[in-house]
């Protein structure tokens, strides 16, 4: 019998971010299955098994109570939701699982030492801040450039809402632009006052962090408002197709973040050819196939495959490993230009590296540009913020939540 | 035949007025208790402790504090959550903000905290009823949720507002493992049903009842509506602030106050509903079907996959099972529209006079 | 005879309106102790409404009310409760969900002194005098003949069951002032005779006064003392039962020409 | 101040665009008592499968028409299956069971349509009004005017409807006491069915004029949160009320939100119109033109 | 059309004139529970009024709900028995329909809808009438000559009026639907004594003029005997005694636990002895 690795997927396909999760555990799923197809991890078969949480932190609690012990013990778990993340983060020390946040959850969990079981790879939300106002200034012609400007955010009135304001105050107080600080509640379905207050303060760049169907709203009302889209940039989370395609014309110039570049990739290529040619992909409806949601969802697929190849690199190839083996995997991640080309991932990400301080790996991200059935890049290449800032920002953080949890850091240098 | 109740005659009011009345009963509420609080944390799984039972139990605190609210006292709420959000943070801030206080204690005036906020939102009670009344307690809900994330101090100013509990030990008794965080939610759960059922059978109980049941009759004959009502809401918040409590420090132990939602106000209102108003029995049946069948659903969808083979399209099995959760909901209010714990009632007036049939 | 002794209860000029329309115009008159009084008309005379005013559902516009030598312009609920009145609904208002002997004995709930955190941990007062009240609940619904019904749920009873329990949660308030809405409305003779007997007992024994409305005329005459009649919202005749079922007036108003009386 | 008319008139026509969801909670209220819980998931079925249709190549309006026949049987269903073995229940059961109503609603569409969200496009345009914003500095678009005339001609007829109508007399009787209006002879079956399916067809108009603004996706579900305060400030039997409301809420929440918002933290729009709403009942416990709570011993 | 059909109503009414309406050993179950009627049988012939006495619980307005098929919104099922009207069984046509074929139930405890007017608590009583505007005035003129008071009271939403308006309301309202038929359960509940009469008077033209059948549940009983052509009596769910008016009248049970007739006269309320014979005098049924 063949070898197996086991990954339990906390999934949520229905509920109210159906769409985005749908695709993105669809991505996830066919990434693995590609794997198998490919002969497993060194020969390691891939087994996996989903559990529907509907976004609701109490089931995503039961689904991996209920899943984590299965079948020799879960790799690593990636629930794609904030709140469920958090419900886990105490039970993670003492299952000795490591969890991946990518894209989401606590940005001061990059720092290793103080979070040795959480992954929030590729960028966090303050890179992702920091790499918006590089964008800006990029555009502007210089951080100086920024001086004096005035730029809203408009963002989702929840705890995911306020991720950027740390590195936006500094920012803003740093280099001395005038922010504009908008909430709206949830869900945000009208926006039309928030709109005329945003035309009148004739914001240089409105930032959109918005979840679900504020993103949309907000496209159509700043259409009615005659602000351009083209200033307008989103956060990872409002740029997807569930984001753009309901607002319509409305939608077209829209700029968003993204930690996955839009386009089209080998890897990509290799899951329709294998897969879905043969009638085995998952989405259910191949119009999704290779939206942004999807391909979030193979990426992590691809970070999960590596982490687990990484960790048979030094403890047996051919062999399952422990999910604690899987997180040394995760904290020696070496995805860099030449290992991506050979996934077929080339571009599709930035190039990584992590270890046992870093558990970010990146903090780069791209902009992209909505045309109106696509996203196209927008940014040339990847832009990262103040990765020095950043890195300040989250060792700060994470030095106060050791503080109150008694938490005794690592001392990476003494591990290998 | 065995569910017989000839032969146990009551020789005083006290023992009428016992909380458990039949014999059997009694029997089988003991031997529950003595399953759940030892056969239990013994051989159950981790699984079942920590992501099944701790939540049943806790949802069914909160919905016992609602059907205290909701139906014995007859005042229709969708602010429950936000009372949760109150006694988990305000527990949070006495043990953060108060050297050397007792856990145990700060849940207690956690619990209170709830209760005083609540006593406050109680007040248009007296003059608005029904589902308009229930309609503005959707301002409680909104309006705590949106202060406690608003007001830095609430959660000690961390970025997001999302707090991460401190590790307690109430009583000496550390909450750090599945077995006492169980034990020590079993135990509270337990002290505060036996409390409610005192008050249920008390004058309190009453008075909230005849409240609910006719206001007019009941000013007329004495009771005071101001404190009837208030009261209600005050042991209600309690419940529920206490339950929020456990839910941070015994459950999730990083919470968000966006967490308490209007999602999770409804889910405890539908507990209590399906369960059944005005029935402490039905708070805990109603918490389990809530929380325990979506679960089962999810493990029989997966289970039969897992030996058809067969796959169906992904997305379809989680609609299926919504769809037939809702279907289920209908057809046990169809079959008894006051709740499960009266169609368990029902079933045991049936084996009493079994097997005669009427 | 009368003049000796003060009334317990005085109505003077008491006037109810709801928007524009008269339920009460300027009705005076007085209860004595102890005694049974009739409050007859026709329907929608204003005789509930009477009621209400005196219980202190309803706020008159203009009179006072006199009890026991205290004068007031409206009665609140709650302090005619505390004073000792109780009363019995019209259209039955009883509380639905409850069963009879929780009904019951929440009718003596003022007599309940324990606070809340002795209720909740059923200990010491809470618990002696839960019994002690239900003991008297007991007497009540064993005087009532409501035995076999007291764990039943009352709204599954039948309606002239329902008003007797009704009448049971008034008396077992130990009222001073006892006010029946038509209390014997849907029973046969047989019925009516039983609810009578447990009125006039309390009357007799207990020295309760009572204030009845009623439409059997036979029932009123035979039981009343003194009898008020009211028509649309005036005052049209007062005194002994004999005098009022002589009166033209009250013949022509009320009784009609056939009602066999007695 | 021409800011604040700018605010105000954006305020109304949000309302607008809120009465129209209150709408339908009014109709059902008003024929059953009942807050019907699955209003939220019939103006996203309306709207998902009238979308699901078009994207399938029917033209617009045939799909609208065949989703209106559709939910004219779906009422019918739903009296089947729910309502009649519901019969005289207590108001609180029927909320419950339209909550799984709800569910199923819910889980059906999307398993039926899939969970993408989509454009749709009435072919009204939602850019302001030129000549009136040059003239006055106002923006009401084509939409906002054309969904206003609908939601007042909706208004219209059912109004008329519930006080001109033998049926709608009988619809108040239902929900005034379910058995006595069957002692009478009222055919609650057929008056349930009409009941449903004008709230059917009040949530598709609805949820197509909701869908054009932000797309239809899950989320149309939720627009029915906006109509809570709606109903509480009109009335939850009044028809007119649930335009008054939308209009009352609409523009006092986008004005506190500009005025009030920033002084005290933004984000107020989440609670404004329930506390507004609250200190109305307390001046009126039954809405601005709701049935008045009749309390007589 | 129209016409046929009430031409063959009527033949059928006349070949079925001995028992127009029909109880056969009808047997009701509440909750799938409480036996309540245990095998009822009784006849209503056509163009009769017949009368149902009975105490309190003894299952007079279950035997009433049962005819106009009202059970099923209380969770009570017919669990035996038949239930002819016109010749036709009829327990398992729904109450519009019966409503429509002629019998209308005056329910128990008035039941009026508190939020519409009285005039349009009478109106809602034609709704299975497909009467013109015209008719319907003259429909609510006829109410109104029938109770004055109403008209004064038109315009008032019923659950303000008082207990005696809304009964007046509530058996106007099922006269608007031009019964041939009625269930009166309690007519004279609450009404003053002239109202009583004027009820009384009301069924017997009804009667004589329209030839509406009538089964009236009072607990007046001297005037529904006089009334009456037929009565019933139940005890505990089981009919024990039925005859003409006048046999009822005669029999010396019915005398004193009915009309309050003791020994040859009247007894007085005042009086505070027990009646020296308990309640269920018929039958000793169990409990
Ligand atoms: N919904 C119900 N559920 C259970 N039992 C019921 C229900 N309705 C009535 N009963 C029982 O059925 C029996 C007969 O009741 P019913 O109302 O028919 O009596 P009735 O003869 O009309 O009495 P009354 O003169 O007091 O109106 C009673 O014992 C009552 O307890
Ligand atoms: N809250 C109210 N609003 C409007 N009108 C009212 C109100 N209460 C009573 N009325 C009117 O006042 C009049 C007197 O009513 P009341 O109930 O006192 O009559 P009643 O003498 O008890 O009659 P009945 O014998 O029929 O019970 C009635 O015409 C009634 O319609
Ligand atoms: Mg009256
Ligand atoms: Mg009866």
């Amino acid at each position: 019998d063949q070898p197996e690795q086991y990954i339990p997927v906390l999934s949520y396909r229905v509920g109210p971010f159906a769409a985005n999760g749908a695709s993105m555990f669809s991505g996830l799923i066919d990434y693995l299955n590609l794997t198998n197809a490919k002969g497993g991890i060194n020969g390691v078969r891939i087994t996996f098994e989903e559990c529907e949480t509907e976004y609701n932190t109490s089931r995503g609690v039961e689904c991996y109570e209920r899943l984590k012990d299965r079948q020799g013990g879960a790799s690593v778990i990636e629930t794609g939701s904030t709140g469920i993340a958090y419900a886990l983060l105490d039970r993670l020390p003492q299952d000795k699982l490591p969890m991946t946040t990518m894209g989401y959850g606590r940005a001061d969990a990059a720092d290793g030492r103080v979070f040795p079981w959480v992954f929030p790879l590729i960028s966090t939300y303050w890179s992702q801040a920091a790499a918006m106002v590089e964008y800006m200034a990029q555009q502007s012609g210089g951080m100086d450039r920024l001086k004096g400007k005035t730029i809203v955010d408009l963002y989702h009135d929840s705890a995911y809402g306020k991720e950027s304001f740390p590195v936006l105050d500094h920012y803003a107080k740093e280099i001395g632009f005038n922010l504009i600080k908008i909430a709206i509640p949830a869900p945000g379905i009208e926006q039309q006052a928030q709109w005329l207050q945003i035309r009148q303060a004739k914001p240089d760049y409105v930032i959109l962090w918005g979840f679900g169907v504020m993103n949309a709203a907000a496209m159509k009302a700043a259409a009615r408002v005659g602000y351009p889209r083209e200033k307008m940039i989103g956060s990872w989370w409002a740029g997807s197709e569930v984001d753009t395609v309901p607002a319509g014309d409305a939608a077209k110039g829209y700029l968003s973040m993204t930690f996955t570049a839009p386009g089209s990739f080998p890897v990509l290529e290799d899951i329709k050819g294998t897969l879905y040619d043969r009638g085995k992909g998952n989405l259910s409806g191949d119009a999704k196939f290779g939206s942004v949601s999807h391909v979030r969802g193979i990426v992590i697929g691809i970070l999960m495959t590596e982490a687990i190849r990484a960790a048979q690199q030094k403890y047996g190839i051919g062999r399952p490993v422990t999910a604690e083996q899987v997180r040394w995997g995760y904290e020696h991640l070496v995805l860099d230009e030449k290992r991506l080309g050979e996934i077929g991932a080339l571009g599709l990400i930035p190039p990584m590296k992590t270890s046992c301080a870093d558990h970010e790996g990146s903090g780069a991200a791209m902009v992209q540009e909505w045309d109106g059935t696509n996203f196209i890049p927008k940014s040339k290449g990847w832009v990262a913020g103040d990765r020095a800032l950043v890195r300040k920002l989250a060792e700060q953080s994470a030095a106060q939540y050791a503080a109150d949890k008694n938490i005794t850091p690592r001392d990476c240098g003494k591990e290998d | 035949m065995f569910y017989r109740l000839s032969g146990q005659f009551r020789t005083s009011y006290y023992e009428d007025n016992r909380l458990i009345g039949e014999k059997l009963e009694r029997t089988v509420f003991i031997a529950t208790m003595l399953v759940a609080s030892i056969a239990i944390p013994l051989v159950a799984s981790p699984y079942l402790l920590s992501a099944v039972l701790i939540p049943f139990l806790i949802f069914s605190l909160a919905a016992l504090g609602l059907n205290i609210l909701t139906g014995f006292a007859g005042q229709v709420s969708f602010g429950s959550a936000a009372f949760m959000a109150i006694g988990a943070f305000a527990s949070f801030n006495l043990l953060l903000r108060v050297p050397a206080i007792p856990s145990l204690l700060a849940f207690l005036l956690g619990g209170m905290c709830a209760s005083a906020i609540g006593v406050l939102f109680g007040l248009p009670s007296l003059r608005i009823r029904g589902f308009y009344l229930a309609a503005s307690t959707l301002a409680t809900q909104f309006f705590i949720v949106w202060c406690l994330s608003k007001v830095g101090w609430f959660t000690n100013y961390a970025a997001s507002g999302v707090i991460t509990v401190q590790h307690v030990a109430p009583l000496g008794f550390a909450l750090d493992n599945h077995v006492s965080k169980y034990l020590f939610v079993l135990v509270v759960v337990t002290t505060l049903t036996v409390v409610a059922s005192n008050l249920m059978r008390s004058n309190i109980g009453r008075s909230w009842m005849s409240i609910r049941d006719m206001d007019v009759a009941a000013e007329v004959i004495g009771i005071n509506p101001l404190y009837a009502k208030l009261t209600a809401f005050a042991v209600s918040a309690f419940y529920c602030g206490i339950a929020g409590a456990l839910y941070s420090y015994a459950y999730v132990s990083t919470v968000e106050p966006d967490g308490f939602s209007l999602d999770l106000s409804f889910k405890i209102l539908f507990m209590i509903i399906i369960g059944g108003l005005g029935s402490i029995l039905g708070s805990f049946i109603g918490a389990a079907f809530i929380v325990l069948l979506p679960i089962w659903l999810n493990v029989f969808f997966s289970a039969m996959e897992h030996f058809s083979g067969l796959k169906a399209p992904s997305g379809i099995t989680s609609n299926v099972e919504l769809i037939i959760f809702g279907g289920i909901i209908i057809v046990f209010l169809v079959v008894e529209p006051h709740g499960l714990a009266r169609l368990w009632q029902r079933a045991k007036e049936k084996l009493q006079i079994w097997p005669l049939s009427h | 005879m009368q003049n000796a002794i003060p009334p317990l209860l005085q109505l003077r000029g008491i006037s109810l309106r709801f928007g524009g329309v008269a339920a009460l115009a300027n009705i005076s008159f007085d209860v004595q102790e102890h005694e049974v009084r009739a409050i007859i008309g026709p329907n929608g005379a204003g005789k509930s409404s009477m009621l209400n005013v005196i219980n202190g559902i309803y706020c008159p516009q203009e009179g006072e009310i006199v009890f026991n030598g205290e004068k007031r312009t409206r009665m609140s609920t709650r302090m005619a409760a505390a004073a000792g009145f109780a009363r019995t609904f019209q259209n039955i208002a009883l509380f639905q969900g409850m069963t009879v002997l929780e009904n019951v004995v929440a009718g003596r709930n003022l007599k309940f002194k324990a606070s809340l955190l002795e209720q909740a941990v059923w200990f010491g007062r809470a618990r002696r005098e839960e019994a002690a009240q239900r003991e008297k609940a007991e007497e009540v619904i064993e005087f009532m003949e409501l035995e076999r019904y007291r764990k039943k749920v009352v709204s599954q009873l039948p309606y002239g069951l329902q008003k007797r329990v009704e009448l049971a949660r008034a008396l077992a308030a130990e009222p001073r002032i006892l006010l029946l809405d038509e209390p014997m409305a849907g029973m046969n003779a047989e019925e009516k005779r039983e609810m009578c007997r447990f009125i006039l007992n309390s009357n007799r024994r207990d020295g309760t006064t009572i204030i009845l409305i009623e439409h059997d005329m036979s029932v009123v005459m035979d039981i009343s003392d003194r009898i008020v009649v009211l028509d649309y919202g005036r005052k049209i005749a007062d005194g002994q039962p004999k005098c009022v079922r002589d009166n033209d007036e009250v013949i022509r108003a009320y009784l009609g020409r056939s009602e066999r009386v007695g | 101040m021409a800011f604040f008319v700018e605010v105000l008139v954006g305020g109304l026509l949000a309302g607008v665009m809120y009465g129209l969801v209150a709408l339908g909670f009014v109709l059902i209220y008003k024929a059953s008592g009942v807050f019907n819980f699955a209003q939220g998931a019939m103006v996203f079925l309306g709207a998902l499968t009238a979308t699901g249709l078009e994207q399938q190549g029917v033209p617009l309006w045939l799909a609208i028409a065949m989703t209106a026949i559709f939910t004219v049987v779906l009422a019918i269903l739903i009296e089947r299956l729910i309502l009649k073995p519901l019969l005289a229940q207590p108001p609180i059961s029927l909320f419950m069971a339209t909550l799984g109503l709800a569910f199923v609603i819910e889980g059906l569409a999307q398993a039926v349509w899939g969970n993408n969200a989509r454009a749709l496009d009435l072919g009204i345009p939602d850019v302001p009004l030129e000549w009136l914003l040059d003239s006055t500095g106002v923006g009401v678009s084509t939409f906002d005017l054309v969904a206003s005339i609908i939601a007042l001609a909706l208004i219209g007829v059912l109004s008329a409807f519930f006080s001109l109508t033998k049926t709608g007399r009988a619809l108040r009787a239902v929900a005034d006491d379910t058995k006595a209006a069957l002692s009478v002879g009222i055919p609650l079956e057929r008056v349930l069915i009409i009941v449903w399916s004008a709230a059917g067809l009040v949530a598709l108009v609805a949820g197509l004029l909701w869908g054009a603004r932000n797309g239809v996706q899950y989320s149309l579900t939720l627009v029915a949160l906006k109509a809570f305060p709606v109903l509480i400030i009109g009335g939850f039997s009044s028809i007119p009320g649930a335009f008054a409301g939308g209009l009352i809420i609409g523009a006092s929440e986008k004005l506190a939100d500009v005025y009030i918002g920033p002084m005290i933290g933004g984000g107020i729009e989440s609670w404004f119109p329930y506390v507004l709403a609250l200190l109305f009942l307390l001046v009126r416990p039954e809405g601005l033109f709701g049935d008045r709570i009749i309390r007589r011993v | 059309m129209p016409q046929t059909r009430t031409l063959r109503r009527a033949t059928v009414a006349r070949k079925t004139r001995v028992d127009y309406l029909k109880l056969d050993n009808v047997q009701v179950v509440y909750n799938g529970m409480i036996l309540v009627l245990r095998g009822v049988s009784m006849r209503v012939p056509c163009g009769k009024i017949v009368t149902l006495l009975g105490a309190n619980g003894a299952g007079k307005t279950t035997t009433l709900k049962a005819i106009s098929n009202l059970l099923a919104a209380e969770r009570g099922a017919l669990s035996g028995g038949s239930i002819h009207f016109e010749g036709r069984r009829v327990d398992d046509l729904g109450p519009e329909a019966l409503v429509r074929s002629g019998l209308i139930q005056v329910m128990e405890g008035r039941r009026c809808f508190p939020h519409l007017t009285i005039e349009e608590n009478l109106l809602t009583g034609a709704h299975t009438r497909s009467a013109r505007r015209s008719e319907l005035n003259a429909g609510l003129e006829k109410i109104f000559h029938y109770f004055p008071r109403l008209k004064v009271k038109r315009r008032l939403s019923a659950g303000y009026a008082s207990g005696g308006e809304q009964q007046m309301c509530a058996i106007g309202r099922a006269l608007m639907s031009n019964p041939r038929m009625v269930l009166l359960d309690e007519p004279s509940m609450g009404l003053a004594p002239q109202i009583v009469q004027e009820i009384f008077a009301i069924v017997r033209d009804l009667n004589q003029r329209e030839r509406v059948t009538f089964l009236i549940a009072e607990q007046n009983a001297t005037l529904a005997l006089d009334c009456a052509d037929f009565g019933y009596v139940i005890e505990n769910g089981r009919v024990v005694m039925d005859g003409t008016a006048q046999t009822l009248k005669d029999s010396s049970e019915v005398r004193e636990f009915y009309l309050g007739i003791g020994s040859g006269e009247r007894r007085n309320f005042a009086d505070l002895s027990k009646s020296h014979r308990r309640r269920r005098p018929f039958l000793s049924v169990e409990d």
